[in-house]
C-alpha cells in the first residue's frame, strides 16, 4: 500500500512537470477560423516548444509561419481586473487582426498567462518568460506591474526576444548602471513624468494647495510616485504638510487621515496602486466630517468600479491619467468591450487601455519591420516618429530610456457623480 | 535560461527550505506562518555580500542561512520557552514576517534598495549546484531527523510535559529545530536572489509562508523527502494547471483540500520516499543471508 | 537515609487547597506506597515533586537538594523518573525508540555532528540503541523492540512506561496508578513484575494505587492521604487496621 | 484631545469587527481545539449572500444581514461537514485541519473571482453610511450598528450556550468531546450547531465589513486578525475573544497614530505576543494543563 501511494505520488509530480513543459499555455490561443489550417499551426507552435531556441532564432520572415505574442498579466487574485481586461482587450484585438488576414499575411498565435500566482512576486512572471522565449516567442508583452516587469525585461534582453510592457517605473526600460534596455519598449508613460506633470498642475493651476501624502512603503511604483511628487511639488515651492504610510493591503486609513487632518491639508494625495484603497480613503474622510479635504489619487481611480464602490465620497477628488476613458475616442472600444466583456462585471479601465497599446506598437514594429526579425523590429521602433496609440499620439522613443514622447496627460475631477476632464497637459 | 530549468531550479528552492521546515513542524510540531522572513534576511544578507564584497556564492549562501538562523533566535527566545503554547509561536511568526518584509523595505535604503530592490546580482544560481544543494540539506535534515534529536522531536510534539519529566530540554530543541528551519530557509532565499537575480521585500509574503507551511504539512509529518516531493509537485501544480486558465488557482485550492481530506496526515507520513527502495533492499538482503544462516 | 524529606507542602489551585501541609519522608531503597481516595492529591504531590506545577508552600528536599523552583527537566537529571496515570508513551515511536529518549534525552553531540552524521553520532547512536535493548530486556520487552508503541496491548505499554522511566537511570521511581485498567489477575502479575523490578535495580519506589491487593503486595510502608492532608502513615498490616483509614474509604464508597 | 476621542471611537469600530470574528474563531476552538482557517471564506460568502439580497431581492438591510448570517452559516456547517468532519473522524492534529482550512482560503476566493468578478462593490446601504457627529467626534451608523449587533449576538449566544439543551451539549464537548459521546451527546449535532453558530458570527462580520469597507472575494484576509484575537483573548474564550478584538483594534489605531504608522505591525504584534508571555493562556482563557 505505501509503496503503491509512494509511486503514485512520484509518477504524478513527473507527470505534472511534463505537463507544465508541454505546449498546454495555448489554451487562450485565438487563432481566429479565418488562418488556415488551425489545428496545423497549433501543433507546429507545440513542437519547438521543446527543440528549444533553434526555432526561435531562425529567421521567420518568408515563412506563413504564425506571429507568435505573448502577454502576461495579473489575471487572478484580488486584483485580477488589471490582468483580465488587459487580456480581453487583447484577445478582441487579435481575433479580428486574425480575422483580416494576420500581419504581413501571417498569423498571429496570441498566448496569454496569468502570472499573479499565489504570492503576486515575480516567480510567476519569470516562469512564464522563460516559457515564452522557448516556444519561441516574437514579442512578449506585459506586465504592468513594475515589480515583474524588471524581472521580465531582465530575461527577454538577455535573450534577445522583443519585449513591451507598460510597467510604469524608469527601472523596467533602464537598468542599474543607467544604461537602456536594448529589447524593452514601454507602452505607457512613465511614473515620473506623469506626477512631474501632476504636481506642476496642481502648483500652478490650483492655487498651489496645501497637500499631506498618504503613501505604501514595499511597492516600487507607490514609493517612486510618492518621491517624485513630493520632490518637485516643494521645489516649485507647494507645501506639503505632512507625510503617512500604510502598508500593502491595507483598508482601514482613518488613523492615518485624522493624523494628517491636524495639519489642514487642502488634500491628501494617495499614489496607490488599487483603486480600492482609495476608495476607501474617500469613504473614510467623508466619514469622519473632513468635508474641507479632497483626495488626490492616480489613474486607477479611471474606473467605473471605484464609483460604484466609493460615490459620493469622492467628490472633488483629482488625478492624474494618460487618457480620458470616457474620451470619445474609446467609444467603438468601449461598445464591444461593454457587449462582450461586460458581463463579467469588470469595468473598461485606462491601465487595460495603456496595455493594449502593446499590441498597436507590436503592430506598428512588426509591420514596418517588415518582418519579425527582431533587429528589424527594434529599428522600426527606434526609427518611429510619429504613431497613433490607443490611448494617445506618440512622438517615438527616447533612444537614452525608451520612454514615449509627447505623451499628453489628462487631469480629470469628479464632479457631480462623474469624472470630468479638466484638460490636457503635457510633461514640463 | 529554459523553462523547465527554470521551474527545476524553482523546485530545487522550495525543497532547500521545506526540508528545514518539515524539522520544525513534521517533527517538532511548531507551527510557522512566516517562515518567509528568514528566506528575506536570507536573500538579502547573501545578494549583499556577492554584490558588494564580492564574496564566493556559496560562502553567501551559508552566511545568509546563519543571518536568518540568528535572527530566528529573537523570535525564539521569548516564545518557546516554558509554558507559552504553540499559538503564540505562530503569532509571533506571522509577526515577525510582516515586520522583516517592512523593515527591509525601509531601512538601509542605500544598501538594500528599499521597495525597489535589490537588482544587478550575477545570475549564480544554476541547475546544476541547485540539484547539489538541494540533495544535501535532504541528507543533512534527514540525518538530524533519524539522530537522537529527531526522537526527542517526535516525543515534544507529542507529550511535552511528559518528555520534560524524562529530562528533556524543550527550549533547547525547539530552538534548535527552529534554527534549522531559518538556516535552511536562509540558504534557499539566497539561492533565490541569485536565480531572480533581482529581489524585493514583498515577494517574501504570506503567501509564500504559507506555501511553505503546506508543502510541509501536504507532505507529511515526520518525513523529510515527503515535503520535499510535495513542494516539487505545488511548486509545478500551478503551472501544470495553465490549461485551465483562470480557474488554477481554485483548482489548486480544491486539490490540496481533498489531499487533506483523503490523507489527513499527509502524503508521505511518517516514511521516507525511499521506503519501497530499502524495503526492497532488505527483502534482498534478507533472501541473500537465508541460505548462508543454514549453510 | 531519607532520600527524598517533603516537608509541609502546599499546593493551591485557584484558591482550592489540593494539597495541605503534607510531610513526608521516604528511605533509600525503601519500597512506599501513596494511596488515598480520589481527589486526595496523590498525583499532586508527584507532579510539585517533579516539578511539574509550583508548590505554594512547604519544601522538597531531594538528595540533599531543594527541588523548589526547579525545571523538570534538572530534577529528572537529578534522578527523579515517573510514569503517568493517564499513559504518555509516544505512540509513533516504537517500543526501542520510546526507550532511548530515556536513555538520552540529552543528546551527547551537537546539531551540526548531527546533521552530518560524523562517526561519533552513529557510534553513540549505535551505543543508545544497544543500552536501549538491555533495558527491553531487562523488563522483557525485547520482541516489541520495533513495534509501534501506539499499537501495543495497553498492559504493554504500561510496563514500557515504566522500562522508559528505569532507562534514565533514576534514584528514585514515581509510579501512578500502573495497575489502572487492570483485573485483578493482572493485577497480582504486576505485582510479581513490580518486585522483579524493585529487587533488579535496588532503586527507592513510590507507588500511587487504587488496586489496594497490590499495594499492600508490594509496599513495605504506605502513606494514606485523605483531602489533601498526610492522613496515616504505616506498614500495610497497620494501615488496613487503622480506623481513619477505613472511614475515609468507606465515606468514600458511600458516596 | 478631540483627535484622540476621534482616534479611540476609529479603534473601537475597527475593533468590533475583529472581536465578531473572533468570536466565531473561539466557538470552533473551545469544542474542538482548532482555528478555522476557512473563516475569512465564510465571511465572504456571508457578505456577498447580504449584497445580492439587497441588490436582487431590494429587501430592507436587516432582513439581508440574518440572511447574510444564515448564507454563511450554512456555508460553515457545508465546510465542516465535508472537510473538517471526516478528518476529525480519522483523529488528525489540528495543524492538518489548519491546513485544510489555509485550502478553503485559497479555493474560495479565487473561485468566487471567477463566478462573480474581481470588483470590490460598494455595499448597497446608504443608512449605514451617515455620519452622525456626537460633541466633536463623528461616528458611521454602521459602526454604531456593529457594536450594538456585537453585544447582542453574544448576549444572544450566552442565553443559547447557559440555557438550551444544544448549549449544554456544547459546553460539556468544550469540556472533554470524548467524554461528551459517553455520556450520549450527539458530537456530530454539536459539530454541526457549533459551525452553524460560528458560521453566523462571521457572517454578520462579513456584512458590517462590506457596509464600513465594501464586498469583494478577497475580503476575507482580515480574519487574521481574529484569529490572532482569538488566540491572545484565551484561547476557546468568547469573553476573551471580545475583550482581545476591540484591544487589538484599539492599538493598531493609536500606534498608527502615535507611533508610527510604517511599523504599525510590529508593535502591535510584539505587545500580543508580549500579552502572551506573561499570560500564556490568553487574556481570559484558562492555561490548559496536560493532564498526567
Amino acid at each position: 500500500m505505501k509503496k503503491v501511494v509512494s509511486l503514485v505520488c512520484a509518477s504524478a509530480m513527473i507527470l505534472s512537470l511534463t505537463a507544465c513543459f508541454g505546449g498546454s499555455g495555448s489554451t487562450s490561443d485565438t487563432a481566429a477560423p479565418a488562418a488556415p489550417a488551425q489545428t496545423e499551426t497549433k501543433t507546429d507552435v507545440a513542437a519547438p516548444a521543446e527543440s528549444k531556441e533553434e526555432q526561435a532564432e531562425a529567421p521567420k520572415d518568408d515563412s506563413d509561419d504564425p506571429i507568435i505574442i505573448g502577454f502576461m498579466g495579473w489575471s487572478s487574485g484580488p486584483d485580477a481586473m488589471y490582468g483580465l481586461v488587459p487580456q480581453y482587450l487583447h484577445e478582441y484585438y487579435f481575433k479580428n487582426v486574425n480575422a483580416n488576414g494576420g500581419w504581413l499575411g501571417r498569423p498571429i498565435d496570441f498566448r496569454t498567462y496569468d502570472i499573479s500566482g499565489l504570492d503576486g512576486d515575480f516567480s510567476e512572471a519569470v516562469n512564464v518568460a522563460n516559457k515564452l522565449i522557448q516556444a519561441g516567442a516574437d514579442i512578449i508583452m506585459g506586465p504592468s506591474n513594475s515589480t515583474q516587469g524588471k524581472a521580465v525585461a531582465e530575461l527577454c534582453n538577455n535573450a534577445g526576444v522583443l519585449h513591451i510592457p507598460s510597467s510604469p517605473a524608469q527601472a523596467v526600460t533602464v537598468d542599474d548602471n543607467g544604461a537602456v534596455r536594448e529589447y524593452t519598449y514601454r507602452s505607457g508613460a512613465t511614473l515620473s513624468d506623469k506626477m512631474n506633470t501632476f504636481a506642476n498642475y496642481m502648483y500652478h493651476e490650483c492655487g498651489a494647495p496645501r497637500i499631506a501624502i498618504l503613501y505604501e512603503t514595499t511597492q516600487v511604483d507607490c514609493v517612486d510616485m510618492y518621491q517624485t511628487f513630493h520632490d518637485v511639488y516643494t521645489s516649485l515651492g507647494g507645501e506639503i504638510t505632512g507625510v503617512s504610510t500604510y502598508q500593502i493591503n491595507d483598508i482601514e486609513f482613518r488613523a492615518q487621515i485624522t493624523s494628517l487632518a491636524e495639519a489642514n491639508p487642502d488634500y491628501i494625495f494617495m499614489p496607490a496602486m488599487a483603486y480600492k484603497e482609495l476608495g476607501f480613503a474617500a469613504m473614510q474622510i467623508k466619514e469622519l466630517g473632513f468635508d474641507g479635504i479632497k483626495l488626490l489619487g492616480t489613474n486607477v481611480l479611471d474606473n467605473q468600479d471605484v464609483i460604484d464602490q466609493a460615490g459620493a465620497a469622492l467628490e472633488g477628488s483629482m488625478f492624474l491619467t494618460e487618457g480620458d476613458v470616457n474620451d470619445e475616442r474609446f467609444a467603438e472600444i468601449r461598445e464591444w468591450y461593454d457587449e462582450i466583456y461586460g458581463i463579467n462585471g469588470m469595468a473598461l479601465h485606462i491601465d487595460g487601455l495603456i496595455a493594449m497599446n502593446e499590441a498597436k506598437i507590436a503592430e506598428y514594429a512588426v509591420t514596418t519591420a517588415g518582418s519579425t526579425d527582431v533587429e528589424a523590429m527594434k529599428k522600426a521602433l527606434d526609427e518611429m516618429t510619429d504613431l497613433e496609440l490607443v490611448t494617445t499620439h506618440i512622438d517615438g522613443y527616447d533612444p537614452e530610456t525608451h520612454n514615449l514622447k509627447g505623451i499628453g496627460f489628462t487631469i480629470k475631477k469628479f464632479e457631480n457623480g462623474a469624472y470630468v476632464s479638466q484638460g490636457t497637459y503635457s510633461a514640463p | 535560461m529554459g523553462y523547465l530549468e527554470g521551474i527545476s531550479i524553482s523546485i530545487c528552492i522550495n525543497i532547500v527550505c521545506v526540508c528545514g521546515i518539515a524539522i520544525l513542524t513534521g517533527y517538532m510540531g511548531l507551527f510557522s506562518m512566516g517562515h518567509a522572513c528568514f528566506l528575506c534576511l536570507g536573500a538579502y544578507t547573501s545578494a549583499c555580500l556577492t554584490k558588494y564584497l564580492g564574496v564566493n556564492y556559496f560562502l553567501s549562501l551559508l552566511a545568509g542561512g546563519a543571518v536568518a538562523a540568528a535572527g530566528s533566535v529573537v523570535i525564539g527566545i521569548p516564545t518557546l520557552r516554558g509554558k507559552i503554547s504553540g499559538d503564540c509561536f505562530t503569532i509571533a511568526t506571522l509577526g515577525f514576517g510582516e515586520a522583516v518584509r517592512i523593515l527591509m523595505a525601509n531601512i538601509g535604503t542605500n544598501l538594500f534598495g528599499g521597495a525597489t530592490g535589490l537588482s544587478g546580482l550575477e545570475h549564480f544560481t544554476n541547475l546544476k549546484s541547485s540539484v547539489v544543494i538541494a540533495v544535501i540539506a535532504i541528507i543533512l535534515t534527514r540525518n538530524y531527523a533519524r539522530s537522537q534529536h529527531g526522537k526527542i522531536a517526535l516525543a515534544i510534539r507529542d507529550y511535552a510535559d511528559a518528555s520534560e519529566l524524562l529530562g528533556v530540554n524543550i527550549f533547547h530543541e525547539k530552538l534548535k529545530a527552529l534554527m534549522i528551519s531559518a538556516f535552511f530557509c536562509g540558504v534557499g532565499g539566497g539561492m533565490m536572489a541569485h536565480y531572480y537575480v533581482y529581489i524585493v521585500p514583498n515577494i517574501f509574503g504570506n503567501t509564500m509562508s504559507n506555501n511553505l507551511l503546506t508543502s510541509v504539512v501536504l507532505g507529511g509529518v515526520a518525513s523529510i523527502t515527503g515535503p520535499a516531493t510535495a513542494t516539487g509537485m505545488l511548486t509545478a501544480m500551478p503551472e501544470a494547471f495553465r490549461f485551465l486558465d483562470n480557474w488554477r488557482l481554485s483548482i489548486y485550492g480544491l486539490t490540496l483540500l481533498i489531499i487533506m481530506r483523503v490523507r489527513p496526515e499527509g502524503l508521505f507520513a511518517y516514511k521516507e520516499i525511499t521506503a519501497p527502495f530499502t524495503a526492497l533492499y532488505r527483502w534482498i538482503k534478507a533472501k541473500a543471508l537465508k541460505p548462508a544462516a543454514k549453510a | 537515609m531519607a532520600i527524598l524529606e517533603i516537608k509541609n507542602l502546599s499546593v493551591t489551585f485557584g484558591g482550592i487547597k489540593a494539597v495541605q501541609n503534607v510531610t513526608l519522608s521516604v528511605d533509600n531503597g525503601e519500597f512506599v506506597g501513596l494511596i488515598g481516595p480520589n481527589g486526595a492529591g496523590k498525583t499532586t504531590v508527584f507532579n510539585a515533586v517533579t516539578g511539574v506545577i509550583k508548590p505554594s508552600g512547604g519544601e522538597v528536599v531531594f538528595d540533599g537538594q531543594v527541588l523548589n523552583g526547579m525545571r523538570p527537566d534538572k530534577i529528572a537529571h537529578l534522578g527523579i523518573a515517573r510514569t503517568f496515570q493517564n499513559i504518555r508513551i509516544y505512540p509513533k515511536l516504537t517500543a526501542r525508540e520510546n526507550v532511548e529518549i530515556g536513555v538520552a534525552s540529552i543528546p551527547k553531540y551537537d546539531t551540526i555532528s548531527a546533521m552530518l552524521r560524523l562517526p561519533h553520532v552513529r557510534r553513540w547512536d549505535k551505543e543508545v540503541k544497544e543500552i536501549s535493548e538491555k533495558y527491553l530486556g531487562q523488563i522483557g520487552l525485547m520482541e516489541y523492540k520495533d513495534v509501534k508503541a501506539g499499537s501495543l496491548p495497553y498492559g504493554i505499554q504500561r510496563k514500557l512506561e515504566i522500562a522508559r522511566a528505569l532507562a534514565t537511570q533514576p534514584k528514585l521511581l514515581f509510579l501512578d496508578e500502573p495497575a489502572a485498567g487492570m483485573n485483578t489477575a493482572e493485577g497480582l502479575e504486576l505485582v510479581d513484575f513490580l518486585k522483579q523490578v524493585h529487587e533488579m535495580t535496588g532503586i527507592t519506589i513510590i507507588l500511587i494505587e487504587h488496586h489496594l491487593e497490590v499495594v499492600m503486595n508490594v509496599c513495605s510502608r504506605i502513606n494514606v492521604l485523605n483531602l489533601g492532608q498526610l492522613l496515616f502513615t504505616g506498614s500495610p498490616e497497620e494501615v488496613q487496621k487503622n480506623p481513619e483509614v477505613i472511614k475515609a474509604y468507606l465515606g468514600e464508597r458511600r458516596k | 484631545m478631540n483627535t484622540f476621542l476621534q482616534q479611540l471611537i476609529t479603534g473601537i469600530s475597527i475593533g468590533s469587527i475583529y472581536a465578531l470574528l473572533a468570536v466565531g474563531y473561539a466557538l470552533v476552538f473551545s469544542v474542538f481545539n482548532f482555528s478555522n482557517f476557512g473563516f475569512g471564506a465564510t465571511m465572504m460568502f456571508g457578505a456577498f449572500a447580504a449584497y445580492y439580497v439587497i441588490l436582487g431581492l431590494k429587501l430592507p438591510l436587516f432582513v439581508s444581514i440574518l440572511l447574510g448570517m444564515a448564507a454563511a452559516g450554512v456555508v460553515s456547517m457545508i465546510f465542516e461537514l465535508v472537510i473538517y468532519r471526516p478528518m476529525r473522524k480519522k483523529n488528525v492534529m489540528r495543524v492538518y485541519l489548519m491546513i485544510a482550512g489555509l485550502g478553503i482560503n485559497i479555493f474560495a476566493p479565487n473561485f468566487m473571482l471567477q463566478i462573480v468578478g474581481g470588483a470590490v462593490k460598494g455595499f448597497p446601504s446608504d443608512w449605514a453610511r451617515v455620519t452622525m457627529t456626537v460633541g466633536s467626534v463623528n461616528i458611521t451608523r454602521s459602526d454604531m450598528l456593529a457594536l450594538a449587533m456585537s453585544i447582542a449576538l453574544l448576549a444572544l449566544l450566552w442565553v443559547f450556550l447557559y440555557k438550551t439543551r444544544v448549549g449544554l451539549g456544547i459546553r460539556a464537548s468544550a469540556f472533554d468531546t470524548r467524554t461528551a459521546a459517553l455520556m450520549g451527546i450527539n458530537v456530530n449535532v454539536v459539530a454541526s450547531a457549533v459551525f452553524l453558530f460560528s458560521g453566523a458570527a462571521a457572517g454578520v462580520a462579513g456584512c458590517f465589513y462590506g457596509m464600513k469597507y465594501s464586498v469583494y472575494p478577497a475580503m476575507g484576509a482580515v480574519a487574521t486578525k481574529g484569529f490572532i484575537a482569538s488566540t491572545v483573548g484565551g484561547l476557546g474564550s468568547l469573553g476573551g475573544a471580545v475583550v482581545a478584538g476591540l484591544l487589538l483594534g484599539f492599538l493598531e489605531t493609536m500606534i498608527a497614530s502615535y507611533i508610527s504608522t510604517t511599523y504599525r505591525d510590529l508593535f502591535a504584534y510584539a505587545l500580543l505576543v508580549i500579552v502572551l508571555i506573561f499570560l500564556p493562556g490568553g487574556l481570559m482563557g484558562r492555561q490548559v494543563h496536560d493532564k498526567l
